[in-house]
């Protein structure tokens, strides 16, 4: 394609650049901008990308023969394989659905996969760090179906407890599995549990919401069956999300939702789904939002993956550092101890005030980080707290970021005291 | 912008850090109700004990933020031994107070706010005693359902006993 | 709100300053955009909010305590409560469910009420005009659960039939039914429609996708039960659409995709959903878009709707008139005679010519229209057609652009004579 | 700008208006298939009968804009009477004409077509005969699919019999 060779290192203040919100300043204080986890923000080229599809190119696709209409369909499915080709799937053009977010993703699984497999006492493997969208579908089709949910547990490092995984999957259908936490930051050994999960017969849906966005990501290495994650985390637009399904698996499952561009014919007394992938798509597609996705991906290529990876173990190292010497036992840091065995995101609780309270008092200072539950209630309970405070890093963070985080953190402790 | 002075007054300090009425009464005889921040996590149990027309005993629970936690706190020093009737009325005062805000306010698309005194109903302060120190909370919206978090979760109780 | 009163005429040629696509040209011919059926083109103004959004406010919503995050979260609810009065919704706050499009709005009906109350043998009854998004989905339910389809016919003129709604829907429980033809641009008389059936104890599902860009829309004066729409086809971005139900429904519903926002508590083995209208909306939402869907109202509400209404019935008139001056028996001109009974949308057939082939041609000098069955195969076969060529406006359209749609006609008639 | 004449030439306008080996053969013994292009709602009938080794017969039905019938009524002619090895090479020459732009062409996100001749495969059009007529459709990429649309109809049917 035409991105220039990947650079091998990030050089954070180009790419902050072109970053509008944090450049800007509040109230006197920069903006220190440490929720990416919860959504990144976008680059000037992804809106401008956007823009320029809106100005010369946007019609419908898939039904016009008009030229502008036939461009904009291109385009679209052109976002699909660079989307398909960013996480290594081998026939992107096919195994690439566009969701409106994962969440969607996972959902469409457990609509279509789950309906046609799933039965009456077989049993479902989660971790207990899913993200409640790769929780709740698979609770909602327990109680429709009456399955059996099984846990993975998580130990006091934060890592997943693998040492009875076989007996774990053991006559299991489909195993669940983040490949990184929202919360403790943890990179999974996908591959190892796809090998087990499938040596077992079960397949494996891999949430990606949080590791395609900062991970190199290849689906045939990770060994998934399903991989499902969001333009909005990966510096691309809200609104739209990717499915990515094995080829095999996704042509010999029923549509999901019902509408145009999933059907080949209707008749009043029923319909010929349309091929894969559109026969998942119903209605008009998160078309412009394709557009962004693709000049996100294309712009993550340019920067580089490795070099985004090995930006933020630097920067997670470095946070982790900066943290425990200047506050000890005041705050507890959840999560591996290693930089390299977690993704950009540190979940911390202070001893003496409540998250809520802490990214209260850090907006004052123009930080912002994240205070809740991170849509992981299960975890929450198996590390006994309700809530935590989390930083998270995207490629526009440095160093600068983390010291402001900890002067805040300071001041809060004092107002406190 | 407003300070964090207005938000953590020292009556709401003093609440968080020494809650009032703390734990959980039997139940039954008293009724147990929770409630949940699905924002962040926070949550309240609230046992509730009615003998006739009167609140006669509440005990709070559950963990959460300052705020809605020193809030769970004054109210159940407020309500406790109250005629029901009186709770509801104080219910109804505290959420006006923070109600101009609850619900979101229109705006048009470019994102100024509309005014929003419109909407707002006098709320007679004085009445909330104490519990007016948390009317700093109006400033800071996002806090605003920690704030009502149990007092949802009483009036909810209260209806589930079919009191008052 | 702060918009200027309504203007009461269209001031065509400074609405069309907006939009850049329109102000373009290709190969010398400039830019005859008559496909806002399928998707409309958006104005500058609703470009540069989102624009603004993204450089200034944007954050996850409904997670944050910190000031962007809080912004992010009241411009989105904002944009809810904007969306549901622009079609009068009594709780606007309430009743908005954000959807990626129209045809997601209906399977949301179908998955939630649809699959508490319908059940084997229940009749749903559906117009023989409906587009896709509001068949297939029944399809789907009533291939699931052995429902019972019945159908409103359609006359020659374009009109449902409405003779026998009484014995049609007796019995039924629910009826789906447009508010406006994608092809025949016929308006529907919901209002009587909703009374008859709901005098029969059934619900209404109107499907708005068409009449609530270009017609003003009262959900109670229409008497409908469920509204759906989506953004694009009314100046406002791809991405989203909105849902609109009435309170007391959608209070009792379940919940419709599992994940983050629609939940109160997650335990292993249950979950508690959320309030209205957010037990709805699993994932992060298209928070951006909703800015946008904002922002187009907005613009609509200045323009003013009886405004856009009135400037549509004068170009569909003058198109009626212009076609049949022309062309005469050479072409056929679907739908109802009068423009005052239809929306700006002109569906034909050219006796010599496949639509295809016309499309083709037209779009040689410019003029953008949209060839095939339109997602309404079963209107098609009533027709007794495989497809049409239609031409519909947006309110950036005009008299001139008619008028190259006619010359390139004759073009066309030339080259294949 | 490609031309309309380069995607209509004279002898698909000529089989368009006159379409060879038109209707339906009796089913059985004839195999049926149809095949739709959800684009623009075209449908093609392809009865079809295999008797030994060789397609003996072919009629197309079905309705659809100039490139699809006429594309059908060129294919019929060429594969009619001819062994069914053959006519799977005839598909295979054809959609490989055809399929530069059949898939989507990868592009860059700004839009810009990566070169296409990457991708192509040597074609021998020379083999096609009249059938070399429909070149021009690559032009048009949104029309492939009306072009092989009767194409992937007849091997499909004779994939259903087991045919070659
Ligand atoms: C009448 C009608 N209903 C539903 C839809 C579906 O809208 P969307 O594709 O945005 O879901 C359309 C547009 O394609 C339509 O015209
Ligand atoms: C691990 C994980 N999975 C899934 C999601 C859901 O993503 P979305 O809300 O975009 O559907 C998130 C983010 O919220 C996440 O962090």
């Amino acid at each position: 394609m035409s991105s220039p060779p990947a650079a091998t290192t990030l050089d954070v203040a180009t790419v902050r650049k072109e970053f509008a919100l944090l450049t800007g300043e509040r109230d006197g204080h920069p903006v220190t901008y440490l929720d990416s986890a919860a959504s990144s923000q976008r680059p000037a080229r992804v809106l401008d990308a956007m823009r320029s599809y809106e100005e010369t190119t946007h019609a419908n696709v898939h039904r016009g023969v008009y030229r502008v209409a036939e461009e904009a369909t291109r385009r679209f499915e052109a976002a699909r394989v660079a989307a398909g080709r960013f996480v290594g799937a081998p026939v992107p053009d096919r195994e690439v659905v566009f969701t409106k977010n994962a969440t969607e993703g996972i959902n469409l699984v457990a609509h279509t996969w789950g309906k046609r497999n799933l039965g009456r006492g077989d049993a479902v493997v989660l971790t207990e760090m899913e993200h409640h969208a790769n929780v709740v579908p698979w609770l909602m089709l327990a109680e429709e179906r009456g399955l059996e949910l099984r846990w993975i547990p998580v130990d006091d490092d934060g890592l997943l407890v693998l040492d009875d995984l076989d007996r774990l999957v053991d006559g299991a259908k489909l195993v669940g599995v983040t490949a990184m936490s929202n919360v403790l930051g943890t990179l999974n050994p996908l591959a190892e549990i796809s090998a087990v999960a499938h040596a077992a017969g079960a397949v494996v849906v891999a949430d990606g919401a949080q590791s395609v966005p900062h991970v190199p990501t290849d689906v045939t290495a990770l060994g998934c069956d399903f991989l499902a994650f969001s333009a909005h985390k990966m510096l691309g637009p809200t609104g739209i999300g990717v499915l990515w399904g094995r080829e095999e698996l996704l042509a010999d499952l029923p549509p999901f939702l019902g509408g145009g561009e999933m059907i080949l014919d209707v008749r009043k007394d029923g319909f010929t789904p349309n091929d894969i992938p559109w026969r998942f798509e119903a209605g008009t597609p998160p078309i412009v939002e394709a557009i962004g996705l693709h000049a996100a991906v294309d712009y993550l290529d340019e920067l580089g993956m490795a070099a985004v990876r090995a930006h933020e173990i630097d920067l997670t190292a470095y946070a982790l550092g900066v943290l425990s010497d200047r506050f000890g036992d005041e705050l507890t840091i959840h999560g591996p101890a290693d930089a390299v065995r977690r993704g950009g995101v540190i979940s911390f609780t202070h001893r003496d005030i409540h998250p809520h309270d802490l990214s209260q008092v850090l907006d004052q200072y123009g930080v912002c980080i994240r205070a809740g539950h991170h849509c992981a209630k299960p975890l929450m309970r198996r590390l006994g707290v309700t809530a935590t405070a989390r930083a998270s890093f995207g490629p526009y963070n440095d160093h600068a970021d983390v010291d402001r985080l900890a002067d805040a953190l300071a001041e809060a402790a004092r107002f406190f005291a | 912008m407003a300070g964090l002075e207005d938000l953590y007054r020292e009556i709401i300090l003093d609440h968080y850090r020494s809650p009032r009425n703390r734990g959980e009464l039997p139940s039954p005889p008293a009724h147990r109700v929770e409630g949940f921040n699905p924002l962040c996590g926070d949550e309240i149990v609230v046992s509730l004990q009615v003998e006739g027309d009167v609140l006669t005993d509440i005990k709070i629970g559950g963990s959460g933020c300052s705020i809605s936690q020193s809030s769970a706190s004054l109210m159940s020093a407020a309500v406790k031994g109250k005629p029901v009737e009186e709770v509801r009325e104080l219910i109804g005062t505290f959420k006006a107070m923070m109600s101009i805000h609850e619900a979101t306010l229109p705006r048009d698309s470019d994102g100024d706010e509309v005014d929003p005194s419109l909407d707002a109903t006098p709320v007679d302060v004085d009445a909330l005693g104490e519990l007016a120190a948390l009317q700093g909370v109006v400033k800071f919206p996002v806090r605003i359902k920690c704030a009502t978090l149990s007092w949802n979760t009483l009036a909810q109780g209260l209806d589930e006993v079919g009191a008052g």
